[in-house]
């Protein structure tokens, strides 16, 4: 059987130990009124060649798509290493490191994790990896409630203009324990946040504030300004980044008179496929002060028994294997290969590589958006600062004219309607570092044709 | 060396970032980042070297016999592996129209398919990104389910002392108090102190079956009449549904609702610390509540035509728990080992992981070890309990643990259940062969002997890794989480 | 510059150490005169994402063909595992085993590999490799010209049947040796040697006669008979084989009365993907009465100084590093990747598995010009038993049928008649396991079509 | 342990062969095997641990410093290898249509003409299969020169006395009698033994330029006017094309007709002892000769359109030399770096080496180590001799290079070229950092001391390998070439 080694002659041999006449024997304490039928709604068995054509064939009917969407998950290059080095079986067929000893090169890649994140964040601390962008929001939602002494609410309020993906899986997750997300709507000029409608909860009990830079809509925030009035408000600032923006944008750790509180996001961009939307890496980073209170797995640095520099999993009373029912998560399993995949592409890019894919990224939308706005009611859609990503206002419905795209094989970008009221004619495209000109060239020539 | 370390200033890996810069001279000023971020400035084959050389230092199933109960740590076939990284998967994006999907989505329907096969169960949702998320899925449905009958008095969750430690913190999470049952000395729950638990208070009991003990929970479907006649519903913790892959399914013992950790029973790579998979299933009354998106299939001209489910078509649902639909990639390799096992190789695996479990707790007992549970039969995974070495010789479980890597072999789970002092939670899995059991047998003789003969020699383990035992408590007292450069000096 | 990691301080501190002012003056011992002027006929350089987006569409170009083509190469399953495992650097990016003691790995595998040839041959031995089959005959002409000490004669008989690219890779690497190699014509009803021109042969006096199996043409000869025929005339007996062939057909050291003396082939079927020729394997096996005549690299296996077994280059006196120009071939790099591959490959099929590769194969390739024959016109040639691959007679020119198949991406075949004079109608053809009933069917539709 | 003795009867990995057999009755019985090979019978995951615990026993360019004189073991580029993975090139067959052939024969187009422009030669031929096969390739064509010109009396080949192994086998291959040319003490070819040794006998010369010796051979135009002089043609051995690449190119110097190592100059992975790729490059007068198959242009409606040029195109070339076209996979990869580095990139290679060779001598120098030629400048590569330490400490160049990999290097070339006692050929290469470089000093300064104080640890090493030294007497002496079941027992 596939991937079973025994021999008859095993088998035999370990009953014979054992003592039982047969395999069905050790099975004997299972209820025999409750004990299985054959599964046949499950198609047998087929050879590794079979299920790779099949699979094979699956894999290119969904490809050769270009890309131009965006909204929460980018398509960068990926140099060839990053993977090459996590599929060596080392890497990736190991499990946690409970073991550090037997471990250190997966403790050390999370360390070096956690000291990149928190430089390029501009934070203190880092943990070692949450699920992705939109629960990583969960996570701080509630790491925030716990970590807010001056506030006694449950709440948190959260522009509207933060991925609403990310807001769905936060409230989802937070809700049942009473946590409340307060949005705080945008102005639909700008893209940015309705400062009127914000102020209006000036001096009401929130335990933070999040913010999002770049917003959804690629939109940039006076996230210095957002910052001191959540301070001011006595709410802790939560900044929700991409982090290849980061190398170019002013890191949350520098934002307004003090730097965030708390910073999540989604590494994805980071050396991470497109792959349908996982397995990505959610990061959450902190000031020192309140690192106890970060959900998930943190490794520090120690010595061993000689003095030698070595690294362990640390502060294990906050996690839900010591702590039970009160850790600060319950999150246990948590995304180590592409954690470890964007530590490797970020010490490939380095800090000018990463400034160079931003700066790429950015130059490439801001031509995608000039070409397709040579298209007769095509315009921009906000009147702001915005990086490497942007609302289009179409004269047709955008989900629409998406499916029309989509049979041309081009990922048009994603259609608001189904998001924001109002905004059934909203796209939002980008155009990363991969696209070129011609790319761009015939995503006009579609368009085009299907408006015309 | 960290890779900080290994940097020059101006060291670049040149053929990696796109050549030309471009002015960012529409972007406010006070938005730019003024000071570079700290990255380390390397080559290309700097960077090759530190991370195939960090690589080596891990023990991985690729390389040793990984025995760590409760985590299945088996074979991860390349094929699954290949499959998923093939570039028309990779580079489909998360949002990307259905009819360029299709691919995608017929083996996610698929996947489904196996999964309600295998557990019973009437639903499931794929979405849940490790177990972990996978039982907030489900204890979120059981509350969903509550509410929806307006019942607003069941605020506790029945949990076995013996639990995984996700269990009692996902209730907490979903809203619930946790009350511990406790467990007997065969392993089993002691049923009249869960009678005695049950109440109009009781939302549910999450249950591993069989249990982290390493045995089969006999009174399965007592606990579930009590629970059901309490009004409560019945979670199945699904981390040891290796065990009895086609021998027995949850949904006909009585679970409502459960998750399973593709990582382990489906064979996709932990990645040493993630990802995982948690798929949700679920019985017929809490259908409604299931996390989206799911897939479903519509015929169109005869043929299939897959989609997406939304809060369209399950209105009740209990939302999206992700940014996208989860962890896509290990659904995918998932879904390849299912169809290489099919319904044969999937029967097998339940059959193979016992049977080696069981020669292999005959043959440590055989050796003179003492079992937590000598009088059951194991089931994927058993207990043996250290705690005469402990007190006689001072030898602990994790001196034992920390030496038996220096006979090439992983450790098994120590001090887990904490129920068992000192204990090793040992689980080979199917796709062992005898001969490395005989191995490892072999090498805890020896590590024994060592014990009684030289015991410091034990307590100075492990000789053979990259580092010695490491010093714990100092890492939490001087904490040091991120490398910076003052810190060398 | 890609790949170099020096910084502008490095090249100071290198030049200062060094003494001299620039880089540019460590060349001064080149004369002037012939200093290159810069390369501008080359293009500049590009980032590796520029590079593999470009030959990514052209990977893309040739690919998604259906293969019916074989004439050496065959298109087999090839476990992930093989590739996964050979692409781990220690075993690509390692050199030779010079110094044996670092390199175990890649000196056991060698060990590994030659021991399944020569079981798989049932030989003596094997080396650890040569560059493909074809290079490989030209090897064993040579070595079968030293080895037959009864012989003075540089004259090798070869079947015609034998892969005419074999023989013409033999043919211009032995002929500046004076080594002739003679061809003796084939039957055209069997495509079986013609005895009678083999008999005019007897008594002559030729170093060796060379016979495939199965031959270029799918046939199988009477191997038992052409061997003792060899034998009888003083010849040795040069096996040319196809190493999945093996699991299920008489192994060469079994072939008539004493078996045949040197065994070469092309290891490609066995774990080495159709890469458009190449990087491949050639194999080459003996007696042990030989040994010092074979050509190559050799790893015999040895004990250290506390008597622990360990692997090592041996009999390195027959090499060009020692030997220089007395050694037995002037091979130095051969092709340890694709070895490894090979090994790999037969370590997880098995004998059991390779057989049913085998059978597979055979059963497709019935199957397949069963169906091709019922196109009118369309028949088998010869009237032999064949293994996995036939040719077929078309009411057409060959060539042209291949070219239009190719219009369908099918690969239709190897038309003969560049090889062949009165086969411009022939077409060989071959299904591998990887075809299945639905390629063979479009297969038969398209010729169906093209011969209309 | 061996795969074999890994095996039980019986094992196997299943999901790897088809599942279904069948008969083979229309084979003759005399025909079909009757015992069934001695293959190993091991399960997929056996297989996968033992060759990834195997590979763990290399040392490598991944994973360590090779500065292994004359093999040019520099960075690999992972992104060549990954185009040349691509399913759309391991798919293509050899004789593939050319209509759908086009991707692949444009790179190898390309790639012609790129080493074209980097050796200053008319044409070039990419089918030879290694470096030996390429001095094949060209002494071929010199000798097809000759005879086309009915000059039958040229049967000598000039070859310098430090030259590798591999020329003076390849003119015998090639039918030539071979004559060495002795090389003065600073490691230039003897101008006058050249002078008296030329003459209507001499086919032609084979030189290496930077030679053996890691030196530029300085009288390169006067030797290549003596042999022409004489009738007789230049052959440039390009095994160190990389210490000149952008800086001198071998057709300006003189040469007829050359060899390129792509697997060292071009970054292709040698493997562990291969693939490698040798294509060769000729002058206007031997461009007639190049061995098929070639890629020709041709433009149709504007476009470029490929094809293979053959017999019928070079009716007078020696021939193909390969079953196919020779190894393609490699040559795919020397594509993708040719590519990336472009012109800019290829010249920094010749200066960069060249900078790491000189730096890495000088320091050498400085911590006491014996240049073989002092008064020289390194080229890529140079030579120390260890002939005082062996003489005066009993500790041989063998010594130190077994001594080295206990500090984490790869030796370097030991014993060749063979004129120099006890030397080392240390080749850099410019991929690697000052910072490794002034390690790999700071390991020979500390040998060094252990030969001076402790020479029986250096005459032990290695200790830190998987074995210890090996005897390679008895290899030789009791050969063992291939496992047998009995050898075990
Ligand atoms: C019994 C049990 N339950 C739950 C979990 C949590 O699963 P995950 O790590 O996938 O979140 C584990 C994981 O080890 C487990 O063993
Ligand atoms: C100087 C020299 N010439 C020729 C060769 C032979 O090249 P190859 O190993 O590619 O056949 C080598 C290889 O080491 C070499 O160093």
């Amino acid at each position: 059987m596939p991937y079973v080694p025994h021999t008859d002659e095993d088998v035999r041999i370990m009953l014979d130990t054992i003592g039982v006449a047969s395999i069905d024997a050790l099975f004997d304490e299972i209820p025999a009124e409750i004990r299985a039928k054959p599964l046949l709604e499950i198609p047998s068995g087929r050879t590794e060649m079979d299920v790779t054509r099949l699979v094979g064939e699956r894999a290119a009917a969904d490809g050769n798509v270009i890309n131009f969407l965006g909204a929460g998950a980018y398509e960068h290059h990926i140099p060839a290493a990053v993977w090459d080095i996590i599929s060596r079986g080392e890497f990736m067929t190991a499990y946690t490191p409970y073991q550090a000893e037997a471990s250190q090169g997966t403790l050390q890649v999370i360390y070096e994790f956690q000291s990149l994140m928190a430089h390029l964040t501009a934070m203190d601390v880092s943990n070692a990896s949450l699920y992705d962008g939109g629960s990583a929001l969960a996570e701080a939602a509630l790491m925030a409630v716990r970590a807010n002494r001056k506030s006694q609410s449950g709440r948190v309020l959260v522009l509207e203009n933060v991925n609403p993906f990310y807001c769905d899986a936060a409230r989802n997750i937070v809700g049942n324990q009473h946590i409340e997300i307060v949005k705080v709507p945008f102005d639909a000029t700008t893209g940015n946040v309705d400062q009127a409608a914000l102020d209006a909860y000036a001096g009401q009990d929130f335990a933070a504030l999040v913010v999002a830079m770049p917003s959804f809509f690629g939109t940039l925030e006076d996230v210095h300004a957002l910052t001191d009035w959540a301070h001011a408000n006595r709410m802790l600032m939560v900044a929700v980044v991409n982090p290849t923006a980061l190398a170019v944008l002013t890191p949350p750790g520098e934002w307004g008179q003090k730097g965030a509180d708390i910073v999540v996001g989604e590494g994805q961009p980071l050396g991470v496929p497109l792959s349908s939307g996982g397995p990505y890496v959610g990061f959450i980073c902190c000031r020192n002060e309140i690192v106890r209170q970060l959900p998930g797995r943190i490794i520090g640095r120690t010595v061993d028994l000689e003095g030698k520099r070595g690294f362990t999993l640390t502060l294990q009373a906050r996690e839900q294997h010591i702590r039970r029912s009160k850790a600060t998560s319950n999150i246990c399993t948590n995304q180590g290969l592409a954690m470890a995949a964007a530590t490797i592409y970020l010490s490939l890019l380095g800090a000018e590589g990463l400034a160079r894919v931003a700066q790429a990224c950015h130059a490439n939308t801001r031509k995608l958006i000039a070409s397709l706005s040579e298209i007769p009611g095509v315009s921009v859609a906000h009147q702001s600062a915005f990086f490497h990503e942007a609302v289009l206002r179409l004269p047709k419905n955008a989900a629409e004219v998406v499916a029309a795209l989509a049979e041309q094989r081009i990922a048009g970008g994603l259609a608001l309607g189904e998001f924001f009221p109002d905004h059934e004619n909203a796209l939002l495209v980008c155009a990363t570092e991969m696209r070129n000109d011609a790319d761009i060239a015939r995503y006009q020539a579609a368009l085009r044709q299907i408006l015309a | 060396m960290l890779i900080f370390e290994r940097g020059q200033a101006g060291r670049r890996a040149v053929a990696q970032a796109p050549s030309t810069t471009d002015d960012l001279h529409d972007i406010p000023a006070a938005l730019q980042r003024k000071q570079k971020p700290l990255l380390p400035e390397v080559g290309e084959m700097q960077v090759v070297r530190h991370y195939t050389n960090l690589s080596r230092k891990n023990f991985s199933i690729d390389t040793h016999f990984y025995p760590l109960g409760s985590c299945t740590m088996k074979y991860n076939p390349r094929g699954a592996h290949r499959a998923a990284m093939q570039a028309g998967f990779l580079g489909r994006h998360p949002l990307a129209h259905e009819s360029i999907s299709q691919g995608f989505l017929a083996c996610l329907y698929e996947l489904q398919e196996v999964l309600k096969g295998v557990t019973g169960m009437k639903g499931v949702s794929l979405t849940p990104m490790a177990g972990a998320q996978g039982e907030f899925a489900g204890v979120a449905m059981i509350r969903a389910y509550h509410e929806a009958r307006k019942d607003h008095e069941r605020k506790e969750i029945l949990i076995p002392s013996a639990a995984h430690g996700t269990n009692p913190a996902t209730a907490v999470m979903c809203g619930y108090k946790v009350r511990e049952i406790p467990v007997n000395d065969e392993g089993d729950v002691d049923v009249d102190a869960l009678r005695d638990a049950v109440g109009p208070q009781t939302a549910g009991l999450m249950m591993t079956n069989p249990s982290t003990c390493g045995v089969f929970e006999r009174s399965v479907r007592e606990i579930a009449e009590i629970v059901h006649a309490a009004g409560g519903l019945l979670y199945y913790d699904g981390a040891n549904l290796n065990a009895i892959l086609g021998k027995v399914r949850p949904g006909d013992m009585g679970f409502d609702v459960m998750h399973m950790n593709l990582h382990k029973t489906f064979a996709t790579p932990h990645g040493g610390g993630g990802p995982g998979a948690g798929p949700v299933g679920v019985g017929e009354r809490l259908l409604p509540y299931l996390p989206i998106p799911m897939v479903g299939k519509d015929e169109i001209e005869g043929k299939p035509r897959y989609r997406w489910l939304t809060e369209a078509d399950i209105p009740q649902t209990i939302g999206r728990l992700s940014t996208f639909m989860g962890n896509a990639g290990v659904l995918l390799r998932a879904h390849y080992y299912a169809s290489v096992l099919g319904r044969e190789g999937l029967l097998r695996v339940g059959e193979f992981s016992t049977l080696n479990a069981n020669y292999l707790m005959k043959k440590v007992q055989d050796a003179g070890f003492q079992l937590a549970y000598p009088k059951r039969r194991a089931t994927h995974e058993f207990i043996i309990t250290l705690n005469k070495q402990a007190k006689e010789l001072h030898v602990s479980a994790m001196d034992f643990a920390k030496r038996i890597l220096d006979y090439g072999y992983h450790a098994p789970t120590t001090y887990f259940p904490l129920l068992i002092p000192e204990c090793w939670l040992i689980e080979p899995t199917e796709t062992e062969s005898r001969d490395e059991l005989d191995g490892f047998v072999k090498a805890m003789v020896q590590i024994q002997a060592e014990a009684e003969n030289n015991p410091e020699l034990v307590r100075g383990a492990p000789y053979s890794q990259p580092v010695r035992r490491l010093d714990d408590v100092r890492a939490a007292r001087e904490l040091d989480l991120v490398w910076r450069p003052t810190a060398e000096q």
